[in-house]
């Protein structure tokens, strides 16, 4: 392999893990962005998106059998999120320190479900034929430099679920309702806006995207009842670098994460590379201490 | 004419391009009162955010007692003697009433000071007056957020009384008030005045008549016009932009 | 006078490494009850103690203690990670009691109070080198999850490599359970191995192994020697994914001798027939029943006695051949070097001549150090 | 239009609002009126349903609403423009107008999103300032900004909670005359909360003097004495 | 009368722990040990989070400093002279570091123990609340310091002992700590440190420092603009909580034996903070009580029943943080509640009750 072909497929490498990052951050932007809910619980709805993808494929068989697992993990995902919203979240609005103990409560409670419903070892998902392999190049200055369909795919997917999202939030009648009533609850009740079903729906959608994450994931690592755990730290940062409730710096602040990853990693080993990454973010945080993108506000209780 | 208190020179400020305060100028001396209006958007409450350095001014700089203070952390500012009561009211809503007084007139306000347990008598005394003078002693113990509109800014007022700064920036204090309510604010603040200098915003003419001082006008972040009362209402290009048709002030 | 005697069962029951080590308490179980069933030993039945050590290793030295404090245990049986065996083993000394640990470990220890039933480096991993050098495979490429065995390991690794003229193409760890190979995997495209060391660990084996063959590399191309999927892995990953790949152990369910038929239909029998058995669990059933032999060679249940009686035992054999207790407390066993087929299951391509002295401190890593137990 | 019968009201264990009887015709005008902390604000909150009533109903249009939800109350006509403006702080001016047609059902007035044009005649800054944020206008654009939304619902009934505090004089008057327009013309009805006398009179058919969460006095404003209610309301 | 009442429950708690190595067994009595040495943290957390309503996810940090700054220290004592701890010696070490050589040193030790995590906390704090970064995103960075502080010490093998970590620890201060009589004083040590730790929390919530505190907790913008510098005072706070935190990891291990990057990580840290929102937040008592309660739950519960572990634990959370805000501290004003919920019921009949618009006089 030259050079060129290394530092592309380090870019690559670099674009996907930024791409899995982002697909798991993009429910927490929703959930934390946007509704102030700390969900330490949205690593589970990707275990659970995983879970139901895995059983997805063991029930239906074929060239349909990966879209049918794409949309079940979503829907799944999404119903368990609803029913987490209306059991517990909904007592905690306004109180995100609180949220984030008692969803970690729920994430230990998913993790042990899952481990007595499906073992401690992983399943794997076995990805549908179209998606494997990879696109190599053979010659030229790229020579050596392979690129696997399920990557591509991932990537490919992320890309479709942030452009929904952001065209969501920024342009729909609900996008505006959802920004509302994360702001101020009572007075986009007062207007007519039915917070209960807004924070259902949105937080359900977060939950929703993140059992995509999940079977997504299970491309190309083992669903295990601890999956969640090693993703769902990393979404947060990703979720602070961007700045809070803005898509555009949630996908920019994973760019960053996964390329400097991939780029560090070359020189240095994974561990330490975590390690790095977490002093990056320190620093950075210095420069711009609410992230890439943030919204001032004159309001003293912000500032 | 001695040395002014506040001086603020040229000041601008923008946001995005948009110059809330586009080379504002204001001096204002010891113990006097000196009363701002103008539209709403002029600039107002972004000049007390910059003398207070809750925000950075592009040009222009800001001197109190003799220092510059323009870059300074609002902290530091504030403890040179500067106080400042908010448009919407900025009271601790968790905090009783008595502590919200108590943090506001408290002198050292250094960490390092703060390290012992009883609270200074002089403090308790000065919390328990003020308590009186806006009315709030017999809700002393019940949580700020609990307070109706009327009684925060009662509260907020107290406050800046209690800290005893030698600068009060007080921001719309007679808004939410009844006539009465107004005219007691106003004597209280011209009471104020033998010891402090105020800077007092306010929308409400006929509580701004009760000030009887000096007005400045702002209009589009900049200094329009500084003269008394009488001379603004009679000012043709003030009552277009501001005052709107001269209605007779009833005063009750 | 009592007619039972208890012992401790201390494994992980919840946390990541229970999936493994329950497997292993299944197994230590199973021993129990054919030892009960045998009419115990000295008489007095074998009532079994079970706690859970939590995959974390302040918790299994609480629960020795307690073990050994609070419910008199005569003997504990237990510990996985090495990073539980060094939490216990203070434990274990300083209340004279003694411990039978079932699983390969890094060696550099020899505690009076442990027994060492698993491979010793040079029962495991050193075999595993020499039939690759034998097959002319003599750059390798080191992978292991991030904690000391896979890294002390490869230390070993490295020294013979080098001492018998091969190379070490690369050396890289993953965190426990990290699932992100695309760097490491470029780095082995740049590296050109002839064959990978594994010490992953658990699930980082699949993601690894799926990333690989996304990658476009197949076993036929680059083989993969791991040291941590036995049977039980293999299963939960699908056979398919690691198909071809090749394990080194002190056993595999496919040996074919007497007593493993037994061992396996008794196991079934208790746990279903879907069960698969591995080393880790052989070790943790034959570590009950040296015991047992070794509490009537000794006529009593101090420990003291017993772990002396123990390596007088003289060679047994047992579902992974013969065996018998060494001087230091380990064990002799034969290496074996597998290849996994389609059914989940290892073929044997290659085993030692005899079973292997154990030697906790390898010569050409640690020259001078020696493993000497009064 | 609005009829409150007997109603009570509590924060924690603190009664704020006192068997409170109230009524208003549809295109009246109500002011009420009295000092701080009196429990107006909580009176109107109880009547949006932002503030549950312990005792007493509250109807509106003819239906019972007691208990029913706030978006539910102004899905059926109920403007409010609270005490402290209630903007959006990181949405659009233009977004929070649009908000103010979350209360419409489907397919009344034009599609529910856009903006009636007449609302920028009545507020001109805002037209100026479609783009900036909530949060950063001032304290007047802000109040301005908070009719404005109200109106764009186009209620049966608004509600404002002193909607003259903190804006400047003309733009009182204007608001003034606004208001009596969307009486006059839209047939609004209007209940107001205001301290500047001179502005709640020249609005008023009636009014209500509330003293520590009781009503104490009602009538209009033509055949009372101001001495009488300038009275009830002082110290 | 409500300030007797807790006064008299923490003299009720005080004489039971300390007349506890009379009724309770040996190893009870070490499991009461290590739990103790695991208040003192939670202590500290209750005046971080419970006071300065800064909520760290990486308390594990501060307590593993301490804990591997002794555990170095009990190591080198352990060693024969010229001998290297085993892990360095198999890790390819052929001598000490200098960062380690100081720690053999007692008193060096023990000023390590109190003096590192501090400042690593006190330097933390300082950069970051500097920057005006507030709540939910300290939390998040401390909680990814976890994860990255117990990474580094699982790569960092030959220093640290890896995924091992540090154990086999003979003596301390030349006192082997096999002696039983040592059990007993170790435990003795940690409830007089615990004592100790909590006077100190109870006397800095009470002063100025501590009022700052809540009411910066409550809006730091405004009590900036009272002259206060919202940072210094959390900053303090935040080194005081590493500080006992650091303390606390180091008594535990004398206690357990063994201090390992499992034991400091991400999970480790939130229990931490479980416990002390079991406890309730903001009560100095409760926080002791909460550890103790949680930490013989999880003992109890992990003998009888392994696997409901997780599920009891992650109801208990839930539980808590929904219906009892408060923790433990909030039980009795929850009673007092129901009671004059039920007596409310009565009384709202009899609608006389004046209303309370007090600013009113006539
Ligand atoms: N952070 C900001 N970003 C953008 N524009 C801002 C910001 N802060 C203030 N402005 C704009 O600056 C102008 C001046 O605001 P300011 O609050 O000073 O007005 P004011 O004179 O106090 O008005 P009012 O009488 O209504 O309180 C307003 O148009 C406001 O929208
Ligand atoms: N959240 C609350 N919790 C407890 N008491 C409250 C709360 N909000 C208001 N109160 C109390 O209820 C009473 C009525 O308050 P309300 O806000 O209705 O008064 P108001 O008449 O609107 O006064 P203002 O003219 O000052 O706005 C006041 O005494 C106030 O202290
Ligand atoms: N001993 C081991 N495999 O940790
Ligand atoms: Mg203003
Ligand atoms: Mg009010």
């Amino acid at each position: 392999m030259g050079h060129a072909a290394i530092i592309a497929g380090q870019g690559f490498n670099g674009v996907s893990l930024a791409s899995i990052l982002l697909l798991t951050a993009l429910g927490l932007a929703l959930s934390f962005g946007l509704m102030n809910v700390i969900n330490m619980a949205h690593g589970e709805m990707l275990m659970v998106g995983g879970y139901l993808s895995f059983l997805a494929t063991k029930m239906v068989h074929g060239p349909l059998a990966f879209p049918f697992a794409l949309l079940l993990s979503f829907a799944g995902a999404a119903l368990l999120g609803a029913l987490l919203e209306v059991t517990v979240i909904r007592w905690l609005y306004g109180r995100p320190l609180d949220t984030l103990l008692a969803t970690w409560g729920v994430s230990l409670i998913l993790q042990q479900a899952a481990r007595s419903l499906f073992g401690a070892i992983g399943v794997e998902v076995v990805a549908p034929h179209w998606l494997e392999g990879s696109v190599s190049i053979e010659h030229g200055l790229l020579a050596g430099l392979s690129m696997p369909y399920v990557r591509i795919f991932i990537i490919l997917l992320t890309v479709a679920v942030l452009g929904l999202l952001m065209v969501f939030i920024a342009r729909t009648r609900w996008g505006l309702y959802l920004r509302a009533v994360h702001q101020d609850r009572e007075m986009a009740q007062a207007l007519g806006v039915n917070t209960r079903w807004v924070d259902l729906v949105v937080f359900s959608m977060g939950t929703g995207v993140a059992g995509l994450a999940g079977a997504a994931l299970a491309l190309i690592a083992p669903v295990t009842p601890t999956v969640g755990q090693s993703y769902v730290v990393y979404a947060f940062l990703v979720v602070i670098v961007g700045g809070l409730g803005s898509l555009f710096g949630t996908t920019l602040a994973a760019l960053l994460v996964g390329l400097f990853s991939a780029g560090v990693q070359m020189f240095t080993s994974i561990s330490l590379a975590d390690v790095w990454l977490l002093v990056l973010v320190i620093l950075f945080i210095q420069f711009r201490p609410k992230g890439i993108i943030y919204q001032r506000s004159r309001a003293m209780k912000e500032a | 004419m001695g040395t002014p208190l506040l001086s603020v020179e040229n000041v601008t400020v923008s946001f995005n391009g948009f110059n809330a305060l586009d080379g504002m100028s204001l001096h204002l001396m010891p113990t006097s009162i000196r009363v701002l209006i103008g539209p709403n958007g002029a600039g107002k409450s972004t000049l007390l955010d910059t003398i207070i350095g809750h925000v950075r001014p592009s040009a222009g700089r800001v001197v109190f007692k003799g220092h510059e203070i323009t870059r300074m952390d609002e902290y530091k500012i504030v403890r040179r003697g500067i106080c400042r009561k908010f448009q919407a009211p900025g009271i601790l809503d968790n905090l009783t009433v008595a502590e919200n007084l108590n943090l506001a007139a408290r002198r050292h306000r250094e960490c390092w000071r703060s390290f012992s347990v009883g609270l200074n008598k002089e403090v308790r005394a000065q919390v328990e007056r003020v308590l009186t003078l806006v009315g709030l002693n017999d809700r002393k113990h019940a949580l700020a957020g609990q307070l109706s509109h009327g009684q925060k800014q009662w509260l907020e007022i107290g406050m800046v009384v209690a800290s005893d700064a030698e600068l009060l920036l007080l921001d719309e204090p007679a808004a939410g008030m009844s006539h009465d309510e107004s005219a007691q604010t106003a004597a209280l603040i011209r009471e104020l005045a033998k010891q402090h200098s105020l800077l007092v915003i306010d929308h409400d003419m006929a509580f701004v008549d009760q000030l009887d001082a000096p007005v400045s006008v702002m209009h589009m972040g900049r200094m329009l016009r500084e003269g008394t009362l009488e001379e603004i209402r009679n000012d043709p290009q003030i009552a277009a932009v501001y005052l709107g048709r001269v209605k007779e002030v009833s005063v009750a | 006078q009592d007619a039972t005697v208890k012992v401790g069962v201390l494994h992980s029951m919840s946390g990541t490494m229970a999936i493994s080590e329950v497997t292993v308490k299944n197994a230590t179980m199973l021993a129990i009850d054919q030892v009960n069933a045998s009419g115990g030993v000295l008489g007095k039945k074998i009532v079994p103690v079970i706690e859970d050590g939590a995959s974390d290793p302040a918790i299994f030295s609480q629960k020795a203690q307690k073990l050994i404090q609070q419910d008199k245990v005569v003997t504990v049986f237990g510990g996985w990670t090495s990073a539980s065996r060094k939490a216990m083993l203070p434990v274990f000394e300083r209340f004279h009691s003694l411990l039978w640990y079932p699983v390969q470990f890094e060696g550099n220890e020899c505690s009076p109070n442990i027994m060492y039933s698993g491979a010793q480096p040079n029962q495991q991993i050193l075999p595993a080198l020499q039939w690759a050098f034998e097959k002319g495979k003599k750059r390798v490429f080191l992978l292991g999850s991030d904690y000391v065995f896979p890294r002390t390991a490869n230390l070993i690794l490295k020294k013979h490599i080098l001492h018998d003229g091969g190379t070490v193409a690369g050396e890289e760890y993953v965190p426990l359970g990290g699932t992100d190979f695309s760097s490491i995997i470029t780095k082995i495209k740049m590296a050109k191995p002839e064959v990978i060391f594994s010490t992953l660990n658990g699930d980082s084996n699949v993601s690894f192994f799926k990333q690989l063959a996304a990658a476009g590399i197949t076993q036929s191309q680059l083989p993969v020697m791991s040291f941590s999927i036995a049977e039980q892995e293999a299963k939960a990953m699908g056979p398919s994914l690691v198909n071809g790949s090749y394990a080194a152990w002190n056993y595999f369910e496919s040996l074919n001798n007497p007593a493993n038929k037994k061992f396996i239909a008794a196991y079934k029998a208790k746990f279903g027939a879907n069960a698969v058995l591995d080393d880790p669990m052989v070790h943790g059933y034959i570590d009950v029943l040296m015991w047992a032999a070794a509490v009537k060679k000794a006529g009593s249940f101090d420990p003291n006695a017993v772990r002396k009686a123990a390596t007088e035992l003289g060679a047994t054999s047992s579902p992974m051949g013969q065996v018998q207790f060494a001087d230091n407390q380990s064990l002799y066993q034969t290496a074996y070097v597998g290849q996994l087929q389609p059914d989940g299951q290892f073929k044997v391509l290659w085993q030692s001549k005899e079973p292997l002295r154990p030697d906790p401190y390898d010569a050409l890593a640690f020259p001078g150090k020696h493993c000497v137990i009064k | 239009m609005l009829e409150l019968e007997g109603i009570c009201a509590a924060y924690g264990k603190s009664r704020v609002l006192e068997n409170v009887h109230l009524s208003i015709a549809p295109a009246e005008s109500v002011t009420l009126l009295g000092r701080n902390g009196v429990g107006k604000t909580t009176l109107l909150r109880t009547i949006v349903g932002l503030h549950p009533v312990s005792q007493g109903t509250v109807r509106f249009a003819g239906e019972e609403v007691t208990h029913s939800a706030a978006y539910q109350r102004a899905r059926k006509g109920i403007g409010y423009v609270p005490q402290g403006r209630g903007i959006f702080p990181h949405l659009t001016v233009e977004e929070n107008l649009r908000l103010g047609s979350a209360s419409a059902r489907k397919g009344e007035h034009n599609g529910g999103d856009a903006i009636p044009a007449h609302i920028f005649e009545l507020f001109p800054l805002l037209r100026r300032v479609p783009n900036r944020k909530g949060g950063v206008l001032s304290g007047g654009e802000q109040q301005q900004l908070a009719i404005a939304r109200a109106m764009v619902a186009q209620p049966k009934l608004l509600i404002l909670d002193e909607p003259t505090e903190g804006i400047q004089p003309s733009i009182v008057q204007q608001i003034e005359e606004i208001l009596r327009e969307i009486r006059t013309r839209l047939k609004v009805a209007i209940l107001l909360v205001e301290q500047y006398l001179d502005f709640a009179w020249s609005i008023a058919d009636r009014f209500y003097v509330m003293r520590r969460g009781r009503i104490v006095e009602n009538g209009s404003p033509r055949d009372s004495d101001p001495a009488s209610i300038h009275h009830l309301l002082s110290v | 009368m409500k300030k007797w009442s807790a006064l008299s429950l923490d003299i009720v708690l005080l004489a039971a722990l300390a007349l506890a190595p009379l009724y309770l067994s040996a190893y009870h009595l070490s499991l009461l040990g290590r739990f103790l040495a695991l208040a003192v943290l939670s202590l500290g957390i209750s005046v971080i989070w419970g006071w300065g309503g800064i909520l760290s996810l990486g308390q594990g940090v501060f307590w593993g400093l301490g804990a591997y700054v002794l555990a170095m220290h009990l190591k080198l004592t352990g060693l024969a002279p010229g001998d290297l701890p085993d892990f360095m010696m198999w890790s390819g070490l052929d001598h000490l570091p200098a960062w380690w050589k100081i720690f053999e040193h007692p008193a060096v030790a023990i000023a390590g123990v109190v003096v590192i995590p501090t400042i690593a906390g006190g330097l933390l704090a300082w950069l970051v609340f500097n920057r005006r970064v507030s709540g939910v995103y300290f939390s998040l960075l401390t909680q990814a310091l976890a994860l990255a502080f117990s990474t580094l010490l699982i790569s960092q093998q030959a220093y640290t002992g890896g995924f091992n970590g540090l154990t086999d620890f003979s003596t301390i201060l030349g006192h082997p700590m096999i002696d039983p009589g040592f059990q007993r004083n170790i435990y003795w040590i940690t409830l007089g440190v615990l004592v100790l730790a909590s006077i100190a929390c109870r006397w800095l919530t009470h002063t100025a420092f501590g009022r700052v505190l809540v009411a910066i907790r409550d809006g730091e913008s405004r009590v900036r603009f009272l002259g206060y510098h919202p940072a210094a005072y959390k900053t303090i706070a935040f080194a005081f909580g590493a500080m006992l935190a650091g303390i606390s990891g180091a008594l535990y291990v004398v206690h357990v034996g063994v201090i390992s990057p499992a034991m400091v990580g991400v999970i480790p840290s939130i229990e931490m903070v479980i416990a002390v929102a079991v406890g309730g937040r903001s009560s100095l008592t409760g926080v002791v009580l909460g550890t103790l309660l949680v930490n013989f739950g999880k003992d109890w519960i992990s003998s009888a029943m392994p696997e409901m572990w997780q599920l009891a634990m992650g109801a208990l959370f839930i539980l808590v943080v929904t219906a009892l805000p408060q923790g433990l501290a909030g039980i009795p004003g929850l009673v007092e509640k129901l009671v004059l919920w039920s007596k409310g019921k009565r009384e709202a009949k009899m609608a006389d009750q004046p209303a309370i618009a007090l600013v009113e006089k006539d």
